[in-house]
């Protein structure tokens, strides 16, 4: 299996979060509202940033589908922050070159005549680097 | 060779309940360790008095080693959670002062820890004989 | 100055198989205070114990010292052969020169190099021995024992069957604690009323025991053997020596909607009451918050209905002062407040329930007579959904819940689960897990028979939300196994809230100087070897104040605390070891240092008057230990500033003689 | 009282209205909103990430200008006020993160964390407090059955957000009692709406937004306030039954500053 | 240099004596120079007139006196307490030396104390007089014709110069402003010679400590050193030792002395003030300040009554004694 000690240390630093405290009870995945759009939900995150096991989730695109809505974080009896190892692992894929998610030009598609600024800036933050 | 043969003078504190039933135990379980370590039995590793190191340290002693129960399993409940404050910052200021950090130590050693005893002791004398001569203290103070 | 004599055992080959017992005895012979130096082959040996007796009469000898095997081996031994001789038993010293020499040693000239200055270190330690004795103190036969539930229940019983007087205080108005709100028991079904109240009416029937129901322990005094107590009798307006308990009282008084906090405010109750059928005492307490004639002199009904004319409005609150023996702690628990924890939205649902108030919810006696229905509606509920770990196992920094593991839940749980399931089978019953941990005898086969028996689905993961919309419980929680987000429709759901401490248990532990941990556990003075005894002499724990327990391990701890009581009690005089703390008052500074650091509250002050050299005198506040109570660790030897305090057996000068012989 | 105002960039385009109410509200109840000069775009989300710098450096412009000034620093966009807060908590608490931003304000001046971050809604509950806003409503909206949205960011993290319990806040229903109505508590209320997921798949924003307002009628909502210009944009877009408002058009409607007088 | 001046204490003082608040007054009095002042009891306002001295020389701490004279008094003894000298005073009442009652204890500020030793390093020996003028010294000598003017920040007293603390953490009456805790840089030294090699420390402790002519000064003067008997005064604590010998006790003493008032020291710096042989003593108390501070969390002896010492408290979870040295890396 792989195992990725220079990722996972990578991640444990950028994202302050001790994998090692997760007693491995679900709450975060049971409380994601992205989960259903997920691949890998939080706790399998955490658990396999652990393990080392980074590629996949480099690979997934479920590092694009957490909402930054912090349930995880909050209602983690451990305080493990499941979002934040998301985060890392999201920044360490879109810092590689050309992993762009979302360009300028992607945009006129995407917005009617209500969309706020917010959700294009919001989105772009989570898309590109 | 020749830089291990001076034979230091170590003195280990041992409590009673644990440490030094470990020593009682290297002694049953045959385990050697240099002659050079002597004992003096304490009720606690809190019963050391830094003023017992130090003067320990001014007869001539060359290594101080404190042995007393794990933390958490103290006899008294928390008497070697004392000692652990304390002999940090002695020996913190012994350092300060520029005595050689080798020379002295604390180290856990449960009544079970027979081996444990043994290597510790054995681990602590190979040092302290590697430093020599234990001058410093007993220089601290030089009329020039 | 000491006269000392030297014996070297040979130990057969053991110590003179690598240590010149000759030797060592002839080079002892030179050291101060020597007079006499011999050695044998087995010193421990009935001949070797004569030659020391005849050697202390023939030389008069006030001090011995014996180069032997560890003194934790026979230093008992010698001492009492130096008591048989007549001297004091502890003149003497063994310098162990088997296991901490001959036997780690191999060549004879280093082994008798390094035996000759250990016993060097000995005679220097001997020269400096005091006679000792042990300090005796009185033991007063009786026993308090704080908290009335089932802990405080069985200790006072076994404390009781054997012959001793004991004392219940109990905060609430019956006995019974816990227990007495539960249902059913694990893992055998018996129903709790069933085992509980039959020991509850031996408690009241018991000639040894007293119960000093809705009271509280407001202040502790003195030390093991000797505790002086003070005990408030809260005032509950009914004269408890002549209320009968007929229940009149409560069926006439007009305030009724008080909510009852037996049944967890799930139903009300009137200003007067009996808190449950079989309370004891059986007696009728006024609740001075909700009574109208209390509050604003209006009312009187219960004072005109009641026959026996028990009734007192002016009754006030009665300090009581008994001394004790030996004090057991046995304040129990509580669940846990589940504001903190609204994702699961107790506030926001009656039908989002904690599992003692499930409990209440299937109890015959409980709000619903024991028909399981949602508070809300009062439907019979078809999805139930059980979740696990509530405020257990988190963070020892989160900011809500506890650190540990509520250890008594998953069972509970499994209970309440597989009860459901057998009376209800048309419910769908779910129980949400991380970890299910059934140690105990029978434990784990219960839990398995709700899966297997009765149909109960477990999910191995943890609900992260829970939203009440029109009648249902929308459930959403994750299923780690099958790696998916589950969502259930509940029409009711219980949550397995954490237990901590009973809130008086912190205030007690101050007044007890009996020590807690960070969760306001009580602490034991050994957490293998002496369970039941609190840190502080005299001071025992029995039950879950000490760390989350279940009904049968409570049981076993309340007797073991109970036999450690009857062991003391049975002693008519408490003999202390003598190798305790001395303080010299007149170096002592009176700064608290030591107490600080005192494990068992031995350190107490007083203001004494000394004399200067002047003639005028000076009041100072100066330590006193307390030799039944101090364990003789040394800490506040160290702590001293001025070296005031000192330790017996292990003086200052004693160990400081050894490091010189040593160091010579 | 003045204070120090970061608008951000929906306010001033798509969310206009949330703004103009915001200052009419403000002034009436006698607190005037200082813009920060130049701000620039908070950024919409909060990058978790210790090395992530450049992308918070606008929120610490800000947070230092209204310290110079020594005002607190309101923000009335739950987005902005999230990602400032956290900015400024790191700045606080992560010295490695602080020194790296430092190193870029060098030719501003350095700053650690000390400014005081509030926002338009515990302005109103810490600074103004609620009683006053009371007395000072007077079109009260005495029946209205209204349900507060808090979403995500306005509570969490609550570590570092301390706005009100986040499981079960109340600031916001104290809001709408204070303005008369009643307030509608439903569980749902501090859950996700989707947020900028939307861009990608507008079916999972539309799937949790309609739970939210069908949690929200269930309990007898009418009418829903929120104080985030993307939770409007998910909420209404899923298709709501009910108006979804900002909670400053209300408080100007209940304030009677709803019409702008001044040609603002 | 000072804010407050001798008249604004006297005429304090004599108010308080006149109505009855306090029966005495502990104050500086004039010593045989200019410089040199006594702790000195004044029963009445017109000794204080005459005999009272307040300047930029009157660092003593006089807490420690307090728990003998409250012994010997009738009344309240009134004390003049500047910022630093409240630590110790708490200190002394947080282990029950003196009865709180039977003191008035007004705070004054303190703008620094001058250090005789470096006006006598500019000026040599000889000063028959130092007068202050705005933040300037004149000295005049016997060996000079002109007086010589030497800045006051110049001979600004070490500790004042890395002064804790503004604030009176302890008074019944506060004359003018109170301060702030300050950020000092008292510990740079500590971290100086910490950065050292050992046979460096060595070095310089060996160089600073074989001044010591045992004069007891250092432990006479410590607010902390108020044992009832001195562990080397007493014979039976096996370290009794009077007089320079070349003896244990003697190279041990300073290394005793500071393990004896660590976490007691409250870092007020009479130590070294008093040392004839100026060897810098309380950098041995603020090297266990200073490592209580990072081994135990931030801990100011004296801040508060009633604290307890971290020497004489614990975790479960504090380093371990080989920890010390690897904290670093």
């Amino acid at each position: 299996m792989e195992n990725n000690q220079y990722l996972r240390e990578e991640i444990i630093r950028m994202s302050g979060v001790n994998p090692t405290k997760c007693m491995k009870c679900g709450k975060c995945s049971g409380t994601c509202p992205a989960y259903d759009e997920m691949e890998y939900h939080p706790h399998q995150f955490v658990s396999m940033v652990d393990n080392g096991e980074i590629e996949p989730l480099l690979n997934s695109t479920s590092i694009y589908k957490c909402l930054s809505c912090f349930a995880c974080i909050e209602r983690c009896p451990r305080g493990v922050e499941p979002a934040k190892v998301v985060e890392a692992v999201r920044l360490i894929a879109i810092r590689r070159q050309g992993a762009n998610r979302m360009t300028a030009n992607d945009i006129p598609a995407m917005v009617d005549e209500d969309t706020p600024q917010q959700l294009l800036v919001s989105a772009f933050r989570k898309y590109t680097k | 060779m020749q830089v291990n043969e001076y034979k230091p003078l170590i003195v280990a504190f041992c409590c009673n309940w644990c440490s030094y039933a470990g020593a009682d135990l290297a002694g049953n379980n045959r385990l050697a360790y240099p002659a050079d370590v002597k004992i003096i039995r304490v009720p606690c590793s809190c019963r050391v008095n830094p003023m017992f190191i130090l003067r320990a340290f001014q007869r001539g002693a060359d290594g101080v080693i404190i042995c007393g129960c794990h933390p958490g399993d103290c006899h008294y409940t928390s008497g070697n959670y004392y000692t652990r404050r304390r002999m940090a910052a002695l020996f913190s200021m012994l350092d300060f002062l520029g005595i050689e950090r080798e020379r002295t130590r604390v180290e856990w050693v449960s009544a079970a820890e027979g081996a444990k005893f043994a290597a510790t002791m054995n681990d602590f004398a190979q040092k302290v004989a590697a430093l020599g001569e234990n001058k410093r203290l007993e220089d601290l103070r030089c009329k020039k | 100055m000491q006269r000392v004599g030297v014996f070297v055992c040979w130990c057969g080959s053991n110590i003179a198989g690598t240590v010149d017992v000759q030797a060592v005895s002839e080079a002892l012979k030179n050291e101060p205070g020597v007079v006499f130096s011999t050695n044998y082959q087995y010193m421990c040996s009935q001949a070797g114990q004569d030659m020391i007796k005849n050697a202390v009469k023939e030389h008069r000898l006030t001090g011995i010292v014996v180069c032997s095997c560890s003194p934790r081996m026979h230093e008992a031994t010698f001492r009492k052969t130096a008591a048989a001789a007549g001297i004091n038993p502890y003149m003497v010293e063994i310098a162990n020169i088997r296991e901490q020499c001959s036997w780690v040693h191999k060549d004879m000239l280093t082994g008798t190099e390094k035996a000759i200055i250990l016993g060097k270190a000995a005679v220097a330690k001997v020269n400096l021995n005091t006679p000792l004795i042990p300090g005796e103190s009185p033991v007063t036969k009786r026993a308090l024992v704080i908290g009335g539930g089932i802990a405080g229940i069985q200790t006072a019983l076994d404390i009781a069957d054997a012959g001793f007087p004991v004392d219940i205080v109990e905060k609430q108005p019956t006995i019974g604690g816990k227990m007495a709100q539960l249902d059913k028991t694990f893992p055998t079904l018996d129903c709790a009323a069933c085992i509980l109240t039959p020991k509850m009416v031996d408690v009241a029937q018991n000639e040894n025991i007293r119960i000093f129901s809705y009271s509280e322990v407001t202040e502790v005094k003195g030390f093991v053997g000797n505790f002086d107590v003070t005990i408030k009798k809260k005032a509950r307006f009914v004269n408890e020596d002549i209320c009968t308990g007929c229940g009149a009282c409560v069926e006439k008084c007009p305030m009724k909607k008080v909510p009852n906090e037996f049944n967890l405010g799930m139903d009300n109750r009137h200003a007067i009451y009996i808190p449950f059928a079989q309370a004891v005492p059986k007696v009728a307490t006024i609740d001075p918050n909700a009574c109208n004639m209390l509050k604003n002199g209006k009312c009187g009904l219960c004072a005109r209905v009641c026959a026996a004319g028990a009734i007192d409005y002016k009754q006030k609150d009665q300090f009581i002062e008994e001394k004790y023996g030996a004090i057991v702690v046995a304040t129990g628990f509580n669940p846990i407040s589940m504001e903190k924890f609204d994702e699961y939205a107790y506030s926001q649902s009656k039908d989002v329930i904690t599992s003692l108030e499930f409990e209440r919810l299937t109890n015959a006696a409980g709000p619903s007579a024991g028909k399981l229905i949602r508070p809300s509606d009062g439907k019979h509920p078809h999805t139930i959904v059980f979740v696990q770990c509530v405020g257990s196992r988190c963070e020892s920094c989160a900011e809500k819940g506890k650190e540990y593991c509520s250890k008594i839940c998953c069972m509970y749980t499994a209970k309440h689960a597989m009860l459901t399931r057998d009376k209800y089978p048309d419910t769908e019953v779910y129980v949400f897990y991380i970890d299910v941990r059934t140690p105990g005898k029978n434990f784990d086969e219960f839990y398995r028979r709700a899966v297997e028996e009765y149909g109960v689905k477990y999910v191995k993961g943890m609900v992260g939300k829970i939203v009440p919309e029109g009648d249902k419980l929308k459930v959403q929680a994750s299923d780690l196994i099958a790696n998916r987000q589950l969502h259930i429709d509940a029409d009711l759901v219980v949550l397995a809230a954490a237990i901590e401490p009973d809130k008086s248990a912190r205030p007690l532990a101050t007044m007890l100087t009996a020590s807690m941990d960070t969760n306001d556990f009580f602490t034991e003075a050994h957490p293998k070897l002496r369970p039941v005894e609190s840190p502080t002499a005299g001071v025992f724990l029995s039950g879950a104040c000490q760390g989350p327990k279940d009904i049968p391990e409570t049981v076993s701890q309340a007797g073991a605390a109970a036999a450690k009581v009857i062991g003391l009690l049975a002693k008519d005089k408490l003999m202390g070891n003598p190798c305790v703390a001395q303080s010299d008052e007149l170096m002592c500074n009176g700064c608290s240092t030591c107490a600080n650091v005192c494990p068992y509250g031995a350190i107490s002050y007083e203001d004494k008057e000394f004399r200067m050299p002047d003639r005028t005198t000076k009041i100072r506040r100066v330590a006193a230990v307390n030799p039944a109570v101090c364990q003789g660790c040394g800490a506040c030897t160290v702590a001293c500033p001025s070296g005031a305090m000192d330790l017996k057996g292990f003086a200052n000068s004693q160990i400081m003689a050894e490091v010189d012989a040593i160091c010579k | 009282m003045k204070v120090s105002y970061f608008p951000g960039c929906t306010l001033k385009n798509k969310a206009k209205d949330l703004d103009a109410y915001a200052y009419r509200s403000a002034e009436a109840l006698g607190i005037t909103l200082e813009e920060i000069e130049n701000w620039q775009c908070c950024g919409g989300v909060f990058t978790t990430a210790n090395n992530e710098v450049a992308t918070k450096l606008s929120s610490v412009r800000a947070l230092k200008e209204a310290n110079d000034k020594a005002q607190p620093l309101v923000t009335v966009c739950s987005a902005c006020h999230n990602v400032i807060k956290q900015t400024n908590h790191a700045m606080q608490n992560d010295k490695a993160f602080a020194d790296k931003v430092n190193r870029y304000m060098a030719a501003d001046g350095g700053y650690a964390g000390e400014a005081e971050v509030y926002h338009y809604l515990e302005m109103l509950r810490d600074l103004v407090g609620f009683e006053t806003v009371k007395k000072k409503v007077v079109n009260s909206l005495k029946g209205k059955k209204i349900a507060a949205y808090y979403g995500c960011l306005l509570l969490r993290p609550n570590s570092v957000m301390r706005m009100d319990d986040p499981e079960n806040p109340s600031i916001m229903e104290d809001f709408i009692r204070a303005l008369g109505a009643d307030a509608v508590i439903y569980a749902r209320r501090n859950e996700c709406c989707g947020g900028y997921i939307s861009v990608e798949s507008p079916d999972a924003a539309k799937k949790n937004s309609n739970a939210i307002i069908e949690n929200a009628k269930a309990a007898g909502a009418q009418m829903i306030i929120t104080a985030c210009p993307l939770c409007k944009y998910n909420l209404v877009k899923s298709g709501a039954d009910i108006p979804v408002v900002y909670f400053t058009e209300l408080l100007a409607e209940a304030l009677g500053v709803k019409e702008d007088t001044n040609g603002k | 240099m000072q804010k407050i001046t001798r008249e604004q204490l006297i005429e304090k003082a004599s108010e308080l004596l006149a109505n009855g608040t306090v029966s005495c007054v502990l104050g500086w009095g004039a010593g045989e120079f200019g410089y040199d002042v006594t702790p000195t009891v004044f029963k009445t306002a017109e000794e204080m007139k005459t005999g009272f001295v307040f300047s930029d020389f009157c660092g003593a701490n006089f807490s420690k006196y307090l728990v003998a004279k409250t012994q010997k008094t009738e009344g309240k003894i009134l004390v003049f307490l500047k910022p630093c000298d409240t630590y110790s005073f708490n200190q002394l009442l947080t282990e029950h030396r003196f009865d709180r009652e039977k003191v008035y204890a007004v705070g004054i500020p303190c703008e620094g104390m001058a250090d005789i030793s470096k006006i006598k390093a500019i000026c040599g020996e000889g000063i028959s007089s130092i007068t202050a003028e705005g933040d300037t010294f004149i000295v005049t000598t016997l060996y000079d014709d002109e007086p010589i003017a030497i800045e006051a920040s110049a001979v600004l007293a070490e500790r004042c110069v890395n002064c804790k603390s503004k604030k009176h953490v302890a008074y019944d009456e506060l004359m003018g402003e109170d301060g702030d805790v300050l950020d000092s840089g008292r510990f740079d030294e500590v971290a100086r010679l910490e950065a050292m090699t050992p046979d460096e420390r060595f070095a310089f402790w060996q160089n600073e400590l074989s001044r010591c002519i045992r004069c007891n000064a250092c432990r006479d003067a410590c607010p902390a050193c108020t044992c009832e008997k001195c562990v080397f005064d007493n014979p039976k604590s096996g370290v009794e030792n009077k007089s320079p010998a070349n003896s244990f006790e003697e190279k041990l003493f300073h290394i005793i002395r500071a393990f004896h008032v660590a976490g007691r020291c409250t870092d007020c710096g009479e130590c070294s003030r008093v040392c004839p042989q100026n060897i810098p003593l309380h950098l041995l108390n603020r090297k266990f300040i200073k490592d209580i501070n990072e081994f135990y969390g931030d801990y100011q002896a004296g801040a508060e009554v009633g604290s307890r010492a971290p020497l004489v408290n614990y975790t479960t979870a504090d380093l371990e004694p080989g920890e010390v040295f690897n904290r670093e890396g």
